[in-house]
């Protein structure tokens, strides 16, 4: 039992720096005046948080494990780390100067709690033992039921609070259970404890148990059929919490079952029929009904939580799909695109829906009516995310990444998957489409609650926004930057 | 030229020329109120293309049949994927009918009102996509701008269509990405058999071609997803209905771009890629191919003699037209291959005239109904000679350009199919039907004075937008030769291979049978076992052959 | 002996437990659930985990009942209305959790007859769980006072009303 | 003899009475008891299976579930607190505004 | 005959002495040019577009006129202008040649077109846009020259498509009157119906042959199945019963009179209609191997002229008279082809160009002075006021009625004799040969008997109508006279002095044919001719009443007569009606219905079951655990069974 090491805090710093950012922020609240400009301090500990993690993969030559085997120290981590954090800050940079808009009345616990989730969220994706990992889950899980909450007067937001909270701790129940069953066929919570001992285990029970953690895994990821969850909570939650959900937490949830799920079953090659037979039948459902259900959807927010349900779908089609050739590496890839083509659409929904914020119809698509007039720009950026959505060129971001997800699961051998895929993709285009329509094809009549007066985007949005598209263009038109690493980044998964 | 990427100039000068009218300060629409200055701009550059485009065609070596002016540069080296351009003999015409076609359509902007720059940079962007899609020569690249044509001509149609232009458009969208995403799926296939095979990804298509072996049954399989994706773009029956409503919707520089160019892209596709991948699919699926397309001849025909609504009966004739094309290059020899190319062409030129002639009416009475003219010969005589032009041209009169196709598709066709051609024979017959009549119906006649007393003929502005396509016309029905000559040596070898393909593949039959199962986890983990993975076994035969 | 304290505390917890389901008062589900949680404290006890047993007791049926049962007079909860789904469906969920029941353990009986060993080295006593707790699973219990941090934090943050600003 | 089983029998068997409270009953504080069996039913497993195999790994997660669930217990008051302000009812059938 | 005699025959027929480097080409050119100048300089002033092309016509006559003269014995001119196209084994020159039928034809063409130019320049003098007419006119001549000197099947066959469109405008050429307009529609129609039948043919024979070189092809003809040969004969066969007007595609020629009449004298009887039979004569080498083709060219030839005979009878349209006498003759010539003389098929062609044209142009000359009244009823009695028009009808008229000496008598008499004597060279022919011989002759009755009722009722007895005739301008007359002039004499040429059998012999194969009659025999033998002339003389000039009895007597009969045998009405209710209802239910049925239905079906389904999965989004939180539960238990308990 070794002793906290100076290298276990250090490299444990990605995590450190927003914990203790969080509590900075409470604590300057209470000393400086109302109005003390929170979200650049919070964004400066983002950027901090940043840096730590620069400075950990410079340092991550040997890949170890931190705090006596409790979290992992390698680059796939890292690379959560990444994604987490800048989704995190493009979320905050755009919602900067916004919260009130959106009903947020206590902005200092708003942000101390948006760092904490940050932390909890790398918790979950570091952790190389299950109860850390269950407390990763459950730090991101608590902050992100008040974020949630956090409209206070509004009663939609307590109801999505509500909603997260009970469904959420439902489903940490099941993964708990889960959890407890894998320590009893083993004896261990150590991932990789659980890994060697697993094998010749009462496979019923081992089903059971991974039933049991998908119905965890997959709740915080939002697929069918743990899904229904999602749609309220993203239509009642305040927007930049909105975005927050679908991207930084998906992402999390996605690294962290990745790791876990791969290690548990497919490691376990006597496991995996089994494991690939459940996803596989999670992943046609979670396409077909994310995507179908979207159709018929009129409150934007709501239509991108199916969206973003449907994109789940897509992602574990890769996830299914063999690491070696390409399945993990195409989901770190669609991760990253996912997250920026999601956050820029949030974003203009946050721009536009500025006025109706709080109203219950507020971003209901006619608000969309005539944006390509009154706003060119900000319709031109809402076009291109959605189009990458959608995964047509030129939205190039979601397109390669479905190009590597699909072309990953082929090679595996899931080619019906892959044509169920395409095929809710070909529906997809529709209800991504319709905001198009809206916003080109259909003029703004006058003096309802439409873009007949284009929304103010400012500095802080138009900068998101910016960084969004140009990274939406850059990650399709250069992929391999971020492909490659990624092929890396996997290779040392198994 | 020495050192100049000319393919891509010409791909991406239009684009050039898009994003140039929003960053010139001349044409922000303060100072360029009625978009004049825009369009100008729009039509220097497309000008510009079209001048580049034809020095390619007079640097172009016919004799030569693969690929020219190569550009190839790594884009995702893991995929083994490059931006990777090249023309020859099939393409280049088609390259030089886009880039011409342009300049026509930018001269006949002038009905767009709202929008103009827009509008423009709509088109001008889906000229780089045309462009591209023609020259790509890597399948990812290819088909990347294959779905990038969608998106501008989805916004063309929605923005400043008819009535039920969003209708039209999203059907039109969803139809087109229907098809080409399991198109997407074969694609992926192919590359992964291409991999099993070689131990490396390629998406390079001479690679491809040459090196991949899929059996029959898989071929059949990969060849109906493709032959799926272009038969819409084509469209083939039963899989046009999106083209009435798209033509009617669609300003009329949509429906001369959509008709003109857009719609050969399906069958470049075929020509390009799916016989080329799959000769095994294409053999057997030829025989269906032409019979589709001989229905669609026919069917397109009948159906165009019922309409009441000037574009629409025009958009049916092209999927009559279209039909011919398919069957010229499914007939596969040498002539009727050849035919169906220039057809491309003369169907790009007569039926994109022809929906210029209807925009002209158009734009003076707002109405496409034959029933609401008539006799406008006495009152507009000059558009009533070019009208007739143009009609004798889509109907295929000798010494105008649409009897070569005709007669070259039809004549090879015979070779292979003598029964569907003698079917598709009564399509000359019902194209008469319905063009003259139309002809007749709203040229010939009295002229109601209460309702088109006030036309007026063209002006010397659509006089210059149909000069062009008035000379070729008369230049391609008579002196095809120069044009046939740059595509011939290419077919001939091009047919030459894949017929070599057709007959040397079937011949071998190989044991060889990609299965997407020897490729699961369950391989891949076996190895890491140690074990022999049955990927090496396939590589070993892969290479004993 | 051993068993039949077994059985008597597991019948003591199931019938709570199913007490807490049933009962319409919402005030007599929580005392059902702190005789649950009691229950579960002896049964801890009964497996040697004494530390955890008085966590149970001390935090579980005493805090956070407690919590709970100020909440409900504050609220001033009635009686909850039947449901207005039919009978059938109630009905319907409660077998199907039975089914789950059933079918778990039915499989679990299988794997696990093991017979726990009771020695006297490897306990639950306070200190040995507290070397753990502070050498392998430091982290952890850090990572637990973020935990309890945000909760603190986000209940403040949700609960608190500041007066409504007349503007 | 009690044997691990009997344990986890006993286990699972509160697990399906927290589930199925958890979704037959309406209050929202019942339904959060509902978890909180979920929960200690879980529990019992762990320490069962501590015992098992005789090392402390069980024991600790059964801590920090107590961690969890006193946090939960604070959050889930709270919402619920906030709620009832908004809503003026803990149904949560009442808590349907977010549908369709 | 033996398929080896006759393989060898056409080897022979097409083995010429070509002479290269001719500029056939002029001869086609100077129309064009005129038809251009004409129009540009016709639009500034409209009396000079009749005279320019008049002279391109003229000019054009030339040429030819220096070509015949200078083509030798047995040779032909060829003019290879340049490779029209190739792809692949086809390939195509724009190839003319000149040989003795050619030079036939062209002096045929150019010559009578010559004339009708001038005439028409008298006719036209008042229309408004006849600088437009002439345009047409010459492009017309164009188009036939490039049909009859066309070296290869597809330059006879952009001739035979642009003399189509050319008649097409020339008969919808006063568009301001719809059913005019249809007319010319439909005669494009019903031609490319024939057309297509021509294009099977040519890709049949390319297929097979590999060639559509006249003379290559000849050259390489033979060993092929006698079906092949049939059925190529039959494709060119329905082409030619297009273009020119047989049964069933005739129906198009008696509307086609919408035109202005020197239109219907030079497409409509000279020229163009008879492009069929100079088609059959091209490619006699292949109907020769064909012998079953024969029969049925020479069924349809002889079905076509009875029918459109009887028809003729009781027609009161001046110009319909004409029209359908035209159809009746255009079966004589095919009569004459299917009984396999083709040199007088062409015989015929040439004397029914000169006397056809003729009458024509009396009618129009007749039309012309009665202010466009075309209804012989409003006649009567015109001879005396129009004595060069009416003596140039009557001479005509003897033309065709078969009486020796006029033109006429020659190529009918060698039509039935050829039809007697089919049976020698085509043994199918042996027992219908004096059949069709027979009906032929009583065709000749009836010929003769139309036409000089025709005649009778325009410029004997009185005049019945109501405006005031005139003779007609001078270059009107003159062509009249020319060509009647031709009518009287040029049968009597050709037979004798001129021998056109022996012009033709080294293209077609002219059967040696016994010594040439006398005067009295050749008398004796227009006996058809002299019975129905004097029975229409004695009919419509002293028993007036007759007639008129006549028809009342079986009044169902002269009804289906007056009505053609309602081929128009059978055509319109069996094809035309039923296709375009069709058309239309394909439309509403098959493709907005069915595929379009089907498309918007799919999407609808997909949205319908968005609908329904929508229904769970209940928004309560009990529904949504009790989903995720079942949902759970679902997915574990399926893996864990199955």
């Amino acid at each position: 039992m070794a002793n906290v090491s100076m290298v276990d805090v250090l490299f444990a710093l990605p995590i450190l720096v927003p914990s203790l950012g969080a509590l900075l922020v409470l604590l300057l609240d209470v000393f400086l005046e109302e109005n003390w400009p929170r979200g650049i301090f919070t964004g400066v500990v983002l950027v901090g948080t940043l840096g730590a993690i620069k400075y950990v993969s410079d340092a991550s030559g040997v890949e170890t494990t931190l705090f006596s085997g409790v979290l992992y120290h390698d680059p796939f981590s890292v690379y959560f780390f990444l994604i987490i954090t800048v989704t995190a800050a493009l979320t905050l940079l755009m919602s900067e100067g916004r919260l009130r808009q959106e009903g947020i009345e206590n902005p200092g616990e708003f942000y101390a709690l948006y760092l904490m989730a940050t932390a909890g969220a790398m918790i979950f994706v570091a952790a190389a033992e299950l109860i850390t990992l269950f407390l990763g889950l459950e730090i991101m899980s608590m902050a992100l039921y008040c974020l949630c909450g956090s409209a206070v007067r509004l009663s939609r937001s307590s109801e999505s609070a509500l909603k997260y909270f009970f469904l959420g701790s439902f489903s940490s129940a099941f993964l708990l259970f889960g959890i407890a069953l894998l320590y009893g066929l083993t004896g261990s919570t150590q991932l990789e404890v659980i890994s060697e001992n697993l094998v010749g285990s009462n496979s019923f029970v081992v089903a059971i148990a991974m039933g049991f953690l998908l119905f965890g895994f997959i709740f915080k990821i939002g697929a069918v059929p743990f899904h229904f969850w999602a749609p309220d909570v993203y239509q009642g939650a305040p927007t930049p919490v909105t975005a927050f959900m679908a991207c930084t937490i998906k992402a999390s949830a996605l690294g962290a079952a990745l790791r876990v799920l791969w290690m548990l079953f497919v490691e376990n090659y006597e496991y995996y029929q089994i494991w690939s037979d459940a996803v596989w039948m999670i992943a046609i459902l979670t396409m077909i009904i994310g995507n179908v259900v979207a159709l018929r959807q009129r409150s934007l927010k709501r239509m991108l939580a199916y969206s973003s349900v449907g994109h789940a779908g897509y992602m574990l089609v890769a996830f299914l799909a063999p690491m070696e050739w390409g399945g993990g590496a195409a989901l770190l890839y669609y991760i990253a695109g996912y997250g920026v083509m999601t956050i820029g659409a949030f974003g203009v929904v946050l721009a536009v829906t500025a006025a109706g914020a709080q109203e219950r119809d507020g971003d209901d698509i006619t608000t969309f009516n005539g944006l390509g007039n009154s706003s060119p720009v900000l319709a031109a950026l809402m076009t291109l995310f959605l189009l990458s959505l959608a995964g047509l060129p030129p939205g190039m971001a979601g397109f390669v990444g479905k190009f590597y997800v699909f072309s990953a699961a082929v090679s595996g051998g899931y080619t019906g998957l892959v044509i169920v895929g395409v095929l809710c993709s070909a529906v997809s285009c529709y209800y991504y489409l319709r905001v198009v329509v809206a916003m080109y094809f259909i003029p703004a009549e006058a003096g309802a609650g439409d873009a007949s007066v284009a929304p103010t985007v400012g500095l802080s949005m138009g900068s998101a926004l910016g960084l969004c598209a140009g990274a939406v263009l850059l990650l399709g038109l250069f992929p391999s930057f971020v492909y490659d690493s990624a092929k890396l980044i996997v290779s040392g998964l198994y | 030229m020495e050192g100049l990427p000319l393919l891509s100039t010409i791909i991406f000068l239009p684009l050039l020329g898009a994003v140039m009218l929003y960053l010139l300060p001349v044409c922000k629409p303060a100072s360029d109120s009625d978009g004049e200055v825009s369009r100008y701009t729009a039509l220097i550059f497309s000008l510009m293309t079209f001048v580049l485009s034809v020095i390619l065609l007079v640097a172009f070596v016919p004799e030569q049949t693969d690929m020219q002016f190569r550009e190839s540069a790594s884009w995702i080296p893991s995929f083994g994927i490059h931006y990777q351009l090249g023309v020859d003999g099939i393409s280049i015409l088609l390259v030089l009918l886009t880039t011409f076609l342009m300049p026509i359509i930018i001269l006949a902007s002038r009905s767009v009102k709202d929008g103009v720059r827009a509008y423009l940079f709509h088109m001008l962007a889906l000229e780089t996509a045309m462009l591209g899609t023609l020259l790509a020569t890597d399948v990812f690249l290819f088909y990347i701008f294959w779905e990038l044509m969608l998106a501008p001509m989805y916004f063309i149609i929605g923005i400043w269509g008819g009535k039920r232009r969003i209708y039209a458009t999203l059907k039109f969208v969803l139809y087109t990405v229907f098809g080409s995403l399991l198109m997407l799926v074969a694609i992926f296939y192919s590359v992964n058999a291409y991999a099993a095979l070689h131990g490396e990804y390629t998406f390079d298509l001479a690679k491809l071609q040459e090196g991949l072996v899929l059996s029959r049954n898989v071929q059949i399989w990969l060849f109906a997803a493709f032959a799926l994706a272009f038969g819409i773009k084509v469209p083939l029956f039963p899989f046009h209905t999106w083209l009435p409503d798209a033509h009617v919707e669609a300003p009329t520089g949509g429906s001369v771009v959509l008709a003109g160019v857009l719609l050969k892209m399906g069958l470049y596709g075929f020509i390009r890629f799916a016989y080329p991948l799959f000769p095994l699919g294409a053999q057997v699926f030829g025989p269906y191919l032409a019979l589709l397309a001989v229905i669609g001849i026919v069917y397109g025909a009948l159906v165009a003699w019922a309409q009441s609504d000037i574009k629409k009966l025009v958009a049916y004739s092209s999927v009559s037209h279209l039909g011919y094309c398919v069957l010229g290059f499914v007939a596969f020899n040498v002539a009727s291959t050849t035919g169906s190319l220039y057809q491309m062409l003369n169907h790009g030129i007569s039926t994109g005239a022809l929906f210029l002639l209807v925009g002209v009416l158009y734009d003076r009475k707002h109405t496409r109904l034959i029933a609401d003219y008539g006799g406008l010969a006495a009152k507009v005589p000059v558009f009533a000679f070019l009208f007739l032009v143009f009609t004798l041209s889509s109907i295929a009169l000798p010494l105008t350009n649409g009897f070569i196709g005709e007669f070259l598709i039809l004549s090879g066709s015979f070779q292979t199919f003598p029964i569907l051609t003698a079917v598709a024979v009564i399509g000359v017959i019902l194209g008469a039907i319905y063009m003259l009549g139309l002809y007749m119906k709203t040229m010939y006649g009295e002229l109601d004075e209460s309702k088109n007393g006030d036309l007026t003929d063209v002006n010397s502005r659509e006089l210059l937008v149909f000069t062009p396509l008035f000379a070729l016309v008369f230049v391609m029905g008579i002196m095809p030769g120069p044009f046939l000559r740059v595509m011939t040596p290419t077919v001939e070898s091009y047919v030459q291979n894949v017929q070599a393909k057709m007959v040397t593949v079937a011949q071998e039959e190989l044991d060889y049978d990609f299965n997407p199962a020897e490729f699961s986890p369950d391989t891949v983990l076996s190895k890491r076992r140690g074990e022999a993975s049955p990927l090496a076994q396939v590589r070993f035969e892969g290479g004993l052959q | 002996m051993e068993t039949i304290v077994f059985y008597l505390l597991a019948a003591s917890i199931v019938f709570t437990g199913v007490a807490v389901v049933a009962m319409r008062n919402p005030i007599h589900s929580a005392l059902a659930l702190v005789c649950n949680l009691i229950g579960v404290a002896a049964i801890f006890a009964s497996l040697q985990a004494h530390f955890l047993a008085t966590v149970q007791v001390i935090v579980y049926a005493g805090a956070i009942m407690v919590l709970v049962i100020f909440v409900i007079m504050l609220l001033n909860i009635k009686e909850e209305k039947p449901a207005r789904e039919r009978f059938l469906l109630l009905g319907g969920v409660v077998l199907a959790g039975f089914a789950f029941f059933v079918a778990l353990s039915f499989v679990f009986l299988h794997q696990f007859q093991v017979t726990p060993e009771l020695t006297d080295e490897i306990t639950g006593s306070v200190a040995n769980i507290g070397r753990v707790l502070f050498t392998k699973y430091v982290f952890p219990f850090e990572a637990a006072s973020l935990l309890i941090m945000a909760a603190i934090v986000g209940s403040i943050m949700i609960a608190k009303t500041k007066r409504r600003e007349v503007s | 003899m009690v044997s691990v089983n009997h344990y986890l029998i006993l286990s699972l068997l509160m697990f399906s009475i927290g589930v199925t409270g958890f979704v037959i009953r309406k209050n929202a504080i019942v339904v959060f008891m509902c978890v909180e069996l979920m929960l200690n039913a879980v529990n019992i497993a762990f320490v069962a299976f501590a015992r098992m195999h005789g090392n402390l790994d069980g024991e600790i997660a059964v801590f920090m579930v107590m961690v969890v669930a006193a946090a939960e217990a604070a959050v889930g008051l709270a919402i619920i607190i906030a709620l009832f302000r908004n809503a003026k009812s803990v149904d949560t059938d009442d808590a349907a505004e977010l549908r369709l | 005959m033996e398929h080896s005699t006759v393989v060898e025959s056409a080897q022979h027929l097409t083995h010429h002495v070509t002479t290269q480097g001719a500029a056939l080409g002029i001869i086609a050119l100077l129309p064009l040019v005129g038809s251009f100048l004409a129009f540009v300089i016709g639009k500034k002033n409209r009396d000079s577009a009749g005279w320019i092309a008049t002279l391109a016509a003229a000019l054009s006559f030339g040429c030819v006129l220096n070509y015949f003269f200078a083509l030798p014995e047995g040779g032909a001119f060829e003019h290879r202008v340049f490779e029209w196209f190739s792809a692949g084994n086809i390939s195509v020159d724009f190839l003319f040649r000149f040989d003795q039928l050619t030079a036939v034809m062209c002096l045929v063409v150019t010559g009578i077109g010559s004339l009708i130019h001038l005439y028409s320049i008298g006719y036209m003098a008042e229309d408004e846009s006849r600088h437009r007419f002439f345009c047409y006119l010459n492009l017309f001549l164009f188009s036939m020259l490039l049909l009859v000197l066309g070296g290869n099947l597809l330059v006879l066959f952009v001739g035979w498509e642009g003399v189509g469109l050319c008649s097409y405008l020339l008969i919808g050429f006063w568009f301001k009157n719809l059913s005019f307009a249809a007319a010319g529609k439909k005669a494009f129609i019903v031609n490319r119906i024939g057309d297509a039948g021509f294009l099977l043919a040519i890709f049949l024979i390319l297929l097979n042959f590999g060639t559509i070189d006249f003379v290559e092809l000849g050259q390489r003809i033979g060993g092929a199945s006698t079906e092949l040969y049939t059925l190529i004969a039959l494709c060119l066969f329905v082409g030619a019963t297009g273009k020119s007007a047989q049964i069933p595609l005739f129906v198009w020629l008696p509307d086609a009179m919408a035109g202005p009449t020197p239109v219907s004298a030079l497409i409509h009887a000279a020229t163009m209609v008879t492009a069929g039979v100079y088609l059959l004569a091209r490619m006699h080498y292949l109907f020769v191997l064909a012998p079953l083709a024969m029969v049925v060219v020479c069924t349809v030839a002889l079905l076509t002229s009875l029918v459109a005979a009887l028809i003729a009878l009781v027609q009161n349209d001046i110009k319909k008279v004409l029209a359908y006498s035209t159809v009746s003759q255009l079966g004589f010539m095919f009569l004459a082809a299917g009984a396999g003389a083709y040199w007088v098929a062409v015989f015929h062609l040439v004397t029914h160009a000169f006397f056809k044209a003729c009458l024509f142009l009396g009618s129009g000359s007749v039309i012309h002075a009665c202010h466009h009244e075309q209804d012989m009823r409003e006649m009567g009695g015109l001879g005396k006021i129009m004595p060069w028009t009416a003596a140039t009808y009557w001479i005509s008229t003897l033309a065709i009625a078969g009486i020796a000496p006029f033109a006429g008598y020659y190529s009918k008499h060698h039509i039935i004799t050829a039809l007697q004597t089919s049976g020698e060279s085509n043994s199918l022919m042996l027992a219908y040969g004096e059949c069709f011989a027979t009906v032929a002759t009583v065709v000749a009755v009836l010929t003769a008997f139309y036409m000089t009722r025709s005649a009778c009722m325009t410029f004997l007895g009185s005049y019945r109508g109501h405006s005031h005739p005139h003779e007609s301008p001078k270059t009107m007359v003159l062509p009249l006279v020319v060509l009647a002039f031709l009518a009287f004499v040029g049968g009597y040429l050709l037979e004798h002095q001129l021998s056109l059998a022996g012009y033709l012999h080294s293209v077609l194969p002219v059967h040696a044919h016994g010594e040439s009659e006398g005067f009295l025999a050749s008398l004796l033998h227009s006996w058809p001719g002299f019975l129905g002339v004097g029975l229409a003389l004695l009919l419509y000039t002293k028993l007036t009443v007759v007639p008129a009895k006549l028809y009342g007597l079986v009044p169902p009969v002269s009804k289906l007569l007056a009505d053609k045998f309602y081929f128009d009405e059978i055509y319109d209710f069996l094809i035309v009606k039923p296709l375009y209802l069709f058309s239309f239910g394909l439309w509403k049925g098959a493709d907005q219905a069915v595929i379009d239905g089907s498309v918007n079906g799919t999407a609808a389904v997909v949205d319908m079951t968005g609908e329904v999965v929508r229904v769970t989004e209940t928004g309560q939180l009990r529904h949504y655990g009790l989903f995720m539960f079942a949902a759970g238990v679902f997915i574990t308990i399926f893996y864990l069974i199955l």
